[in-house]
């Protein structure tokens, strides 16, 4: 079995599988095909290397979508 | 009717541009921006929040073929927070749109201007379209037009007071001095509001509470549709001047003795 | 859309009544009314003029099927007077109603009330629907009320002026203690002030020189159907509440750290 | 040949032939089928009453009609 | 100073009229009516009341020979009403003035202008100096004078409101159409309300609530002393035109380069 | 009286605050700031001029021992020029006093307040007591007390248009927000402006051109003198609050029957 | 000792020796001396004339002074 | 006689012998006892370093003074 590493998705601590691609999480997360943007580390990840980007024990992740505002 | 309203690269045939927070539910919120006719909506960028279901549902409810999302900055205090969540927006999103807010202070959600034309500058050279949320400073306004945005949005009165056109002498120094578009953003709280905003000469008015918040906010939505169109209409005619006394509308020729 | 104005026996869907008086020519007379869907118009009697071969023409372009003439007493100083032009109005016409001006003072147009109880006295006894051209005080319109007038009809400003409502106050005041319908006459110069009128309660709007003397009458014709429907609406609607401070439209929860 | 009488017409002195009635007046004037209203001395004649009655020396006649007016 | 208020037949170097209702004691009264600098004060007629042993002490505060006093008939309903209390007022009292009072209405305690006028032809006939209050509408005040009132006295806004000038407008024709003076009486709420007042051309401004409902009532007595002087030198001195745009104060000749 | 009014190190009875430009000759300014009770004047600094022989007159006319001088950098556009001046007026005058004036805009002389903050930080570093003329934006006026300003200056309408308060609002937002000296400072035309401005908590107001712009100016100096007095005094007192319909003065017990 | 009559006072019902005066009743009320003024059965009775008019069964007496108004 | 020497004074050109000092110049033209402040090549000059300081070829002298403003 896969080493689990832990990461910091939205603020909040997460274990995940090690080595993980971003759209991995995401599909896991049932997020992969919605309309959302990710940041990983302060930098973002644009959706074509959702696949090839590896997270790394410590990553902080930030996935952000649109909701109401003025 | 072409009296478009030209944002960037895009025309508009609506003049109102509204958001989408505050409303009690999401049926609610979709009838209110079919009612104000609205081509542009205004969007936030949030965490996604894996313990909400209902998570995604804002766009399952907004035609966005039909709609331009206008995705905001509210919540930011500082240049570089702005910029981050205007680069996620564009990330998220299906367009260059921002509606870019850089607050300076917590109780009246007035601009840090300083911030904002610095976050501005930057934006602009990254390819945003920006429309920058103001007070009704025409130096900073003359100063965003200098450095590229795509109109100017000062504010009527704060966020979400529903006091209305706070200073209508400014509003239109502004609207002489500069040449990109103008759009009243916040403080419209009634209809008559919005129509007062379209006749100092703004090419279009963005609004939020006065809507959402109405008790009936498809009523108001509607009311303020119609109230941006007649103040726009009444700009175009050309109003008569004002007078201290009376003018008969009806001849005095032709009276009985 | 049941929301109707009553006016004696009559339910009117549209709640702008315009004057004819003052247009350049007929034809832009006739394009104003439509354009602004009013569904009563104000008309003066006066002698016929046997040398102006243009007589009678201005009923050529008034559908009276589809809309309802309102004859004023326009010019008349003396409560005789208004009623002498009354009874001529309803021999000539097509009914019953009659705007009624007793005008009390040259300079500003403003109603001599005395002669205008007396006037509104007689002709509701003689079967007149009545309205009353007066201005904005509650004591006056009670009297009105009481007098049997169909509604009562302060002035917004002085006849022509195109100043807006200069007292909202006193109209705020009438429309919480009368319960005849309430039109606002004289003074809008602008689509906003329609729609403040509106906003204040009131039930209607009348305005003649407003639009006929806008650069563009047609334009402003329909400038003012939208703000008195924007009006009415927002008024239904239900209206913020006014805040001294700024309330988010957007919320803090979800933000990024 | 009819004798003629003088009216005020609208202010104005007319010369009319003796006994004509209201209605003769106006079907000269051609404006008889025109939505006109009709005072003789300060009473309105009702549209039904234009043939019967007839006009005398001094009369007063004012004929009105709709004009623009706010 | 030779610019002084002329009432009847009496002059008086202070143009405001403060009224002697509502204070918490006669102490304050006393105090405040020597800190506003009034020469004519308000006093009401009544039945003097047998188990209260403090009656007839108003009087005693007062000093009647530097002091016109000026009863009012508040409270009257009918002009019937109104002389029977002017006829009693100056049966007790000291002069042949009278701020005539007939109110049409209790919520908003506006005027009765027919039973006014009434009142003020008969009063006037038996030699009084009748300062009558109504509302702002010019053509009573021109009847008002027309029938020898020796001053108009149009509200502000209602009694006690404190609202300040709801119609400026309005007091700025009824100032050019009349000649006697022109007391603003009821609605002031705070200096400024005064200053305007006079500054539209008033001659004097009466009050009451505004100074004895204040948390300091000598303060504010104080403060509207000075607000009516301030208003009246500012009316005198002729203030500047507006302008849109700035005009330096500071000349441009001789900057460093 | 204990009221006064702290700048800097100093403290001042007066809380009004004279410009001496613009008038049409030196006696009459010399008149005007006596009237005016001022304890600060401003004025300009500008080159020597050899061929005026009237040349340094203008410190002739103004007692330096009852007056403190407040030299102003008008007609500076960057936070260089605007520090330049203040240094040599300092240099020349007899305090540390400076009122920073960055201008923006030549047509509305609205301040540039990028540049504005940075030479106050500067300024008040040299030891400048640093009075900042800016406009009616909260955000940039906390910026200002926290740079070290001795008071904050904002605009009520542009310089010389004798608008008065155009955005009250705002000043009241800056009242509540901000604890160092708040000084209206130009748009006064009238004495009710200054009476307003102080009504909202201001600490003092400063003024050129309505004073020497009047047809009289020493007797305008004397209604702002007493306007100022009477706003400032309103303020300490406490006004009523404002109702929607009237409540009497007179009480209705006693009345005849 | 003297015939009482009932007269009203101010709105209330009031016994007084028969055939006094208004300037007895006054007296007695301690008020002859203060600034007020006097309706009998709603006309006035100026000062000078408060000695001469005697009070009758019925009479309706007002008497004011001057109250804290507006 | 002493060399003259250019300046500008307030903007314009000025002959003035060689080597004198602000006061100098201050003192012929009657101001050097007058509320001004000096600025010579855009830096202030103390009122108490008029005397020690002198003027040069090209020298850029700005002298100001307190004017009516607002």
């Amino acid at each position: 079995m896969r080493r689990q590493i832990e990461i910091v998705f939205n603020g909040t601590s997460r274990m995940i599988p090690d080595a993980w691609s971003v759209d991995e999480l995401l599909s896991d997360l049932e997020l992969s095909g919605a309309p959302v943007a990710v940041e990983l580390n302060e930098r973002i990840v644009p959706r074509e290397h959702w696949a090839s980007r590896a997270l790394c024990e410590g990553d902080r992740l930030e996935v952000v979508h649109f909701v109401g505002g003025g | 009717m072409t009296d478009k309203m030209k944002l960037g690269e895009r025309e508009f045939a609506s003049r109102l541009i509204v958001g989408t927070g505050k409303y009690r539910d999401l049926e609610t919120m979709a009838e209110a921006i079919e009612a104000s006719g609205a081509e542009i909506v205004t969007v936030a960028v949030r965490r996604v929040d894996l313990a909400d279901s209902s998570s995604g549902s804002l766009l399952s409810r907004i035609d966005t073929k039909r709609v331009t999302l206008l995705p905001n900055t509210a919540g930011c205090y500082t240049a570089k927070d702005a910029i981050r969540y205007a680069r996620l927006a564009r990330e998220a999103g299906f367009s260059e749109f921002v509606k870019l807010e850089v607050i300076g202070d917590e109780k009246t959600l007035f601009p840090d201007n300083e911030a904002l034309l610095e976050a501005t500058r930057i934006l602009v050279k990254e390819g945003f379209t920006v429309l920058p949320y103001t007070n009704d400073d025409p130096v900073v306004c003359q100063k965003l037009q200098d450095l590229g945005a795509a109109a100017v949005m000062p504010l009527g009165a704060p966020i979400g007071s529903g006091l209305g056109i706070q200073n209508p002498h400014n509003l239109s120094i502004i609207r002489e001095l500069i040449s990109v578009p103008l759009i009243v953003d916040a403080g419209v709280g009634t209809a008559s509001d919005a129509a007062i905003a379209m006749e100092l000469g703004a090419d279009g008015v963005l609004m939020n509470t006065g809507i959402a918040g109405a008790k009936d906010p498809v009523g108001m939505a509607r009311a303020m549709r119609l109230a941006v169109e007649a103040g726009r209409a009444a700009f175009l005619a050309g109003r008569i001047p004002r007078r201290k006394y009376a003018t008969a509308s009806t001849p005095s020729e032709g009276m009985l003795v």
